[in-house]
């Protein structure tokens, strides 16, 4: 009886899902990107372009039947280091939010459920974080330290958690003054309990849609950074790279650059678009 | 003499989701020039989706209103154009909300709400008044509803006044215009009895006083017994009994009407079954 | 007076945050591993080249004593030598920060005007031709890279239509000083040299729109949440009831309320702005503060590198003081509780 | 035989602090109030908003701590407990009082985990359910599944689980359409006679106060006004407040209008309670604009 009603919501809610289209496609641009990041040595057309190869004699090559994305400076094929670079960015996006994401909410959790200095070294933190903006501070870090992929994750991360941190401070903020978040606690519940049990399972919808908005916003980030040449190095493919090389040579060999930069802002779509359709299933509050 | 206000077979279905559902089947009333009646029902019974098809407040879709007529004035308001059916709104008929506390605008003050609703109403009805004298009435109505200091509340933001105050603004709102006739949609249950019993005498005067017709809508029966000399039961988008409140409360003849009136609690006691 | 308290606060807290930010710009710059001034001398550099320094900069003095020193130059607004210009960082940054804030200015200008009302328009239309468009608008706003906008915009405007230019302030070789304000468009209009002020535009143009677009999104997008949030208030449903027309029920009752997250979300916007403005002025040449932070972090000048870092912490919490007024004159709820609902 | 709740002088105020957050006085919340219920007994508390009612609640189940005074549970001080396992509260808004994501079971087994109840939980689950006549299957339902009764009569199975001596019951039934209403004061009272139960019973409604209470108290501005046997303080009000609570209830029926105390109107209506305070001490109501 209840696995039934279970099961025809969660059937309800595909349903639903499957019904908005602009989500189902977010949805399917997100599980091509990262199946074609995974499986890229096997199903790019050229895999050895994805290091430091060089063909001078087919450098430049417009799109072809042969090179679908055509060619770089160097005659490498653009649309394997395409999928390559899928690799790095859904590679950022995942660590800074498996960093972020629960760090985040763990803050926000203990900053609005317990109030006083807890709340307020919590929140002060986030507010110094708001006026630095991810893009300079990783490119600080960049600076002095060296360009790495993994200094470029850990000082994104190191300031996105707070914005889980201000969406679910102000999510238990509200739900806190709720009769059955006081109802478990003249029931004895322990602290442990109500904030993991009653409070959490509240605020899961809104951080879901917010981590699916944010993965696309990371990547963005990551992008602007090794645009910047402050990312990973070459020769390992990256799309911000790959559109600041190709605008040496804008406006001849426009899809040197252009390309890449449609397949960045193809993959935060997705992302976005996957964030919004979850937003409207589960009726959640406009995060961000 | 014809009822200013006769509601003539209603019916409203609502469709969410590929679902129809019928919500009102066939309700009737009379609303007679200057008489104070009551339409009393539980939650779910069809009472605030009357109310609003009598507004024209109705969101269609969903709602769809499939049959009936409602006579105001000697003209059906359902097949009247648009416009004149606006010119009538807040003008002819107008409405007392419910909610004191959600029904300012917050960011306005009492007297440019005031003003803003008299100007557009003295607009459809042709009648020429210069800002002058919109706060003059506005200040006019604002001691009508015994606001002892009503050029003070004019200039006052919404969360500046208490709720029993904001309360008398949303009357004072639907007196503007000298309606012939009210809709109150509870008002006073937000507040606390003893501002609810001054907001409910207040609306007592002032009807009296100024000959309107009243539609008191509601859940509660004492509230009934105190603003309505005649009363409509409602249950299940159906009107299932009505009459003249005190024989009705004293002799109820359906067993619905029986039940509900014995489930509320006395303030006698317990009254023996 | 509850209001000037809450500024009152809000400033008590902006100063907090601006100490918090000269820390973590401090644990940056000075706590991570390498030596400065090994750093901006280079391998090549001599033992006492070093040393010496490392004296000239205090780096051989305890930490909290160089904290010591570092703020107490921030609060005589002494931001030190840069060692790549070898001026003083205050003076590079006085002569670039004008561009970026006449770049940065002119961005929320652009999203301001187009965002908000593409916004009201997709609440007024909701779920209708309008709204898709001004949604689809904004999400793909959001999404589009600005290096990519920048560069594409560029491509389009400067190199196929050839209309507007693509590179720096003015046309080069422009004789004029903006000395007043270091804003082209105001000095040239106190000036009454009304080319220069044209040119000006027509130089700010491109960069200012590719900087704009993400945020012109997320204005529409905000401001259309807002309304229809507020069209669901029951004060909505009582001014209809009273048969205010539409046009007033839609600019006077609704926009106003709504106004407050698009101008909140505006002020917190500007972090992200300034950032993008370090990708929009080096594609651009724009002369300004951003495009020499990237020659400072590519080279490795830490004075400078903080230093425009806390100067953009500074300008995002002046900006934010000045909302938290906007957003009281707004909504007289925040005037008058003296705090935001 | 000892009381099973005893509050004693309870005191509890709240700072106010002026714009710019400095402690500018206090607003005594509740000022110095004491009642017994006896074991079995129910106690009405009535007042406004304002009243300090739900403070007094607060303070009985541990959630705020009071200045001064004492509250006994069966003769013990409860003070500085953490856990109150033999008092238990029912909220007064059903719909937010049980958590949207957890089953009815989850919401009851709350307090069983709480207070470590060893025996058969899923057993004891069922046994509640049935106490307050809904189906063992319930336990599987979410709280959207069920009416604004329904969700009332499990916040009242969730608050029995530990079998406590005594029951808050803020308002239990304000939320609730009067058939609705009856069922549930039903359902308590007969809970009550069963299990040996005592209620505090909070409410602004008199009506359903003089049916269900066996005392009363008056709560006005943190004190109580007045307090005594039901049928003697409605029929024999001692008290301005009492009478002007009395004189604004709704009623159906002529005998009870009869019973309502007259109340002299000021300026032609009814008077606020401060206005007929200042009436009664012979000063001039003030203007009470805000």
């Amino acid at each position: 009886m209840s696995d039934l009603t279970a099961l025809s919501n969660s059937y309800q809610n595909w349903y639903r899902f499957s019904r908005n289209p602009t989500a189902v496609i977010g949805l399917i641009i997100v599980v091509v990107s990262i199946l074609a990041a995974i499986l890229a040595p096997h199903i790019t057309p050229y895999p050895d372009h994805a290091g430091a190869f060089v063909d001078f004699r087919n450098r430049h090559q417009p799109p072809s039947w042969d090179h679908w994305f055509g060619t770089d400076n160097v005659g490498r094929d653009i649309l394997t280091r395409v999928i390559f670079g899928l690799r790095v960015s859904l590679l950022l996006a995942f660590v800074v939010l498996i960093i972020a994401v629960p760090f985040g909410t763990i803050m926000g959790l203990l900053a609005g459920y317990f109030g006083g200095w807890t709340e307020i070294v919590i929140m002060r933190l986030t507010d110094i974080a708001l006026a630095l903006p991810p893009l300079i501070m990783a490119l600080a870090v960049a600076a002095v330290l060296e360009p790495s992929l993994m200094n470029a994750m850990l000082a994104i991360a190191s300031l996105w958690w707070t914005w889980h941190t201000r969406l679910v401070y102000s999510m238990v903020r509200q739900i806190r003054a709720l009769e059955y978040v006081e109802a478990a606690e003249t029931l004895g519940a322990s602290k442990f309990h109500i904030l993991f049990r009653e409070i959490l399972p509240n605020c899961v919808s809104a951080i879901a849609v917010k981590t699916s908005l944010d993965a696309g916003f990371v990547i963005l980030v990551g992008a602007s950074l090794s645009f910047l040449g402050l990312g990973i190095q070459p020769p390992t493919p990256d799309l911000g790279t790959m559109v600041a090389d190709g605008a040496q040579g804008l406006p001849d060999y426009w899809w040197e650059s252009m390309l890449p930069g449609v397949s960045i802002l193809f993959v935060a779509l997705g992302f976005n678009l996957l964030g919004d359709g979850l937003r409207d299933l589960f009726d959640v509050e406009d995060v961000r | 003499m014809t009822a200013l206000l006769s509601v003539q077979g209603l019916s409203v279905s609502f469709s969410t989701y590929g679902r129809t559902a019928e919500v009102l089947k066939g309700v009737s009333l009379d609303v007679p020039q200057g008489a104070q009646v009551a339409l009393v029902g539980e939650s779910g019974s069809g009472k605030s989706v009357t109310m609003k098809a009598i507004m024209g407040l109705l969101p269609q879709p969903p709602a769809r209103i499939h049959a009936g007529k409602i006579m105001f004035d000697g003209r059906d308001l359902l097949t009247l154009p648009e416009r004149e059916r606006v010119a009538l709104r807040g003008t002819a008929m107008s409405m007392v909300f419910q909610d004191p506390m959600s029904s300012l605008n917050p960011v306005w003050t009492i007297e440019d709400q005031l003003t803003t609703i008299l100007k557009y109403a003295d607009r459809r009805l042709g009648r020429d008044r210069d800002r002058r004298g919109r706060r003059a009435r506005v200040i006019e109505v604002l001691s009508q509803v015994r606001m002892r200091d009503p050029e003070r509340v004019a200039q006052s933001f919404p969360i500046m006044l208490s709720g029993g105050m904001r309360q008398r603004v949303l009357i004072a709102m639907a007196l503007l215009s000298e309606p012939r006739l009210l809709i109150a949609d509870e008002p006073g249950t937000a507040l606390d009895v003893t501002t609810q019993a001054q907001i409910l005498k207040l609306l007592r005067d002032l009807v009296e006083a100024q000959g309107l017709a009243l539609l008191m809508i509601t859940h509660n029966l004492g509230v009934v017994r105190e603003t309505s000399n005649y009363v409509y039961v409602m249950n299940k988008g159906e009107i299932v009994e009505e009459g003249p409140t005190a024989g009705l409360f004293a002799e109820p003849r359906q067993q619905y009407t029986r039940d509900l009136i014995a489930a509320v609690p006395r303030l006698t006691g317990r009254v023996a079954l | 007076m509850e209001f000037l308290a809450f500024l009152a606060r809000r400033l008590a807290w902006s100063l907090l945050v601006l100490v918090g930010l000269s820390v973590v710009i401090f644990v940056i710059a000075r706590v991570v591993p390498g030596d400065p001034a090994r750093m901006a001398l280079g391998p090549r550099a001599s033992a006492e080249q070093v040393t010496e320094l490392q004296e000239k900069l205090g780096l051989n003095l305890p930490l909290y004593q160089q904290y010591g020193l570092f703020i107490g130059g921030l609060a005589r607004g002494e931001l030190g030598q840069s060692l790549l210009t070898e001026r003083s960082v205050n003076e590079d940054i006085r002569t670039t920060f004008p561009a970026t804030l006449e770049l940065v200015l002119t961005t929320v200008f652009i999203a301001f005007l187009f965002g908000v009302p593409l916004g009201v328009a997709a609440a007024r239309w909701k779920d209708s031709w309008p709204d898709n468009l001004v949604r689809a608008f904004a999400i793909v706003a959001a999404v589009m890279p600005t290096f990519f906008i920048a560069l594409l915009l560029q491509v389009l405007a400067g190199y196929v239509l050839q209309i507007l230019p693509t590179t720096g302030r003015l046309p080069t070789g422009t004789d004029f000083e903006a000395n007043i304000t270091g804003l082209l468009i105001v000095d040239g209009l106190l000036k009454g040299q009304f080319n220069i002020v044209f040119e000006a535009m027509r130089h700010l143009l491109l960069p200012a729109l590719a900087l704009s677009l993400a945020t012109m999104g997320q204005m529409a997008r905000i401001t259309r949440a807002s309304m229809i949030d507020v069209s669901r208030q029951d004060y909505m449903e009582a001014a209809r009831a009273f048969g205010v027309p539409d046009r007033i029920r839609l600019f006077k009752y609704q926009l106003r309320p709504a106004f407050v997250p698009p101008l909140t979300i505006m002020g917190l916007e500007f972090a992200s702005l300034i950032g993008g403005a370090f990708v929009v002025e080096l594609i651009f040449s724009w002369p300004g503060m951003a495009a020499y932070g990237i020659r400072a972090i590519t080279q490795k000048d830490l004075n400078a590198i903080m230093g425009v870092v806390m100067v953009s912490g500074v300008f995002f919490v002046l900006v934010n003081l000045l909302i938290d007024v906007l957003v009281g004159l707004v909504d007289p709820r925040i005037r008058i509780r003296g705090r935001r609902a | 035989m000892t009381a099973a709740l005893e509050i004693r002088d309870l005191v509890k105020t709240y700072p106010v602090r002026n714009a710019f957050g400095r402690v500018s006085g206090a607003v005594r919340a509740v000022d110095g109030v004491s009642f017994t219920i006896p074991s079995g007994g129910v106690y009405g508390l009535a007042g406004e908003s304002g009243s300090g009612k739900s403070t007094i609640a607060r303070m009985i189940m541990g959630l705020t701590e009071p200045d001064e005074g004492d509250i006994l549970i069966d003769g013990v001080s409860v003070l500085g407990q953490g856990e109150r396992a033999k008092v238990q509260m029912v909220f007064q808004n059903p719909g937010a009082s049980l958590n949207p994501r957890r089953t009815v079971g989850q919401s009851i087994k709350v307090p069983l985990v709480a207070h470590t109840y060893q025996g058969d939980r899923k057993g004891r689950i069922g046994d509640l359910l049935d106490m307050v006549q809904l189906p063992r299957h319930f336990a599987d339902r979410y709280p959207h599944e069920l009416s604004g009764g329904q969700k009332q009569r499990v916040a009242i199975a969730r608050a029995l689980a530990v079998s406590p001596r005594l029951l808050v019951l803020d308002e239990p039934t304000s939320a609730l359409d009067v058939s609705v209403q009856a069922k549930v004061i039903d359902l308590l009272e007969e809970l009550g006679r069963q299990l040996g139960l005592t209620y505090l019973f909070i409410s602004h409604d008199l009506s359903l106060m003089r049916n269900f209470a066996q005392t009363v108290g008056v709560l006005y501005l943190g004190k109580i006004v007045e307090t005594g046997p039901v049928a003697r303080v409605f029929e024999r009000p001692g008290h301005d407040y009492t009478r002007l609570l009395l004189a604004s209830v709704p009623v159906i029926s002529t005998e009870e209008a009869a019973m309502r105390p007259v109340i002299p109107l000021i300026n032609g209506e009814m008077p606020t309670a401060e206005d007929l305070m200042a009436l009664r001490a012979g000063l001039n109501p003030k203007e009470t604009a805000r």
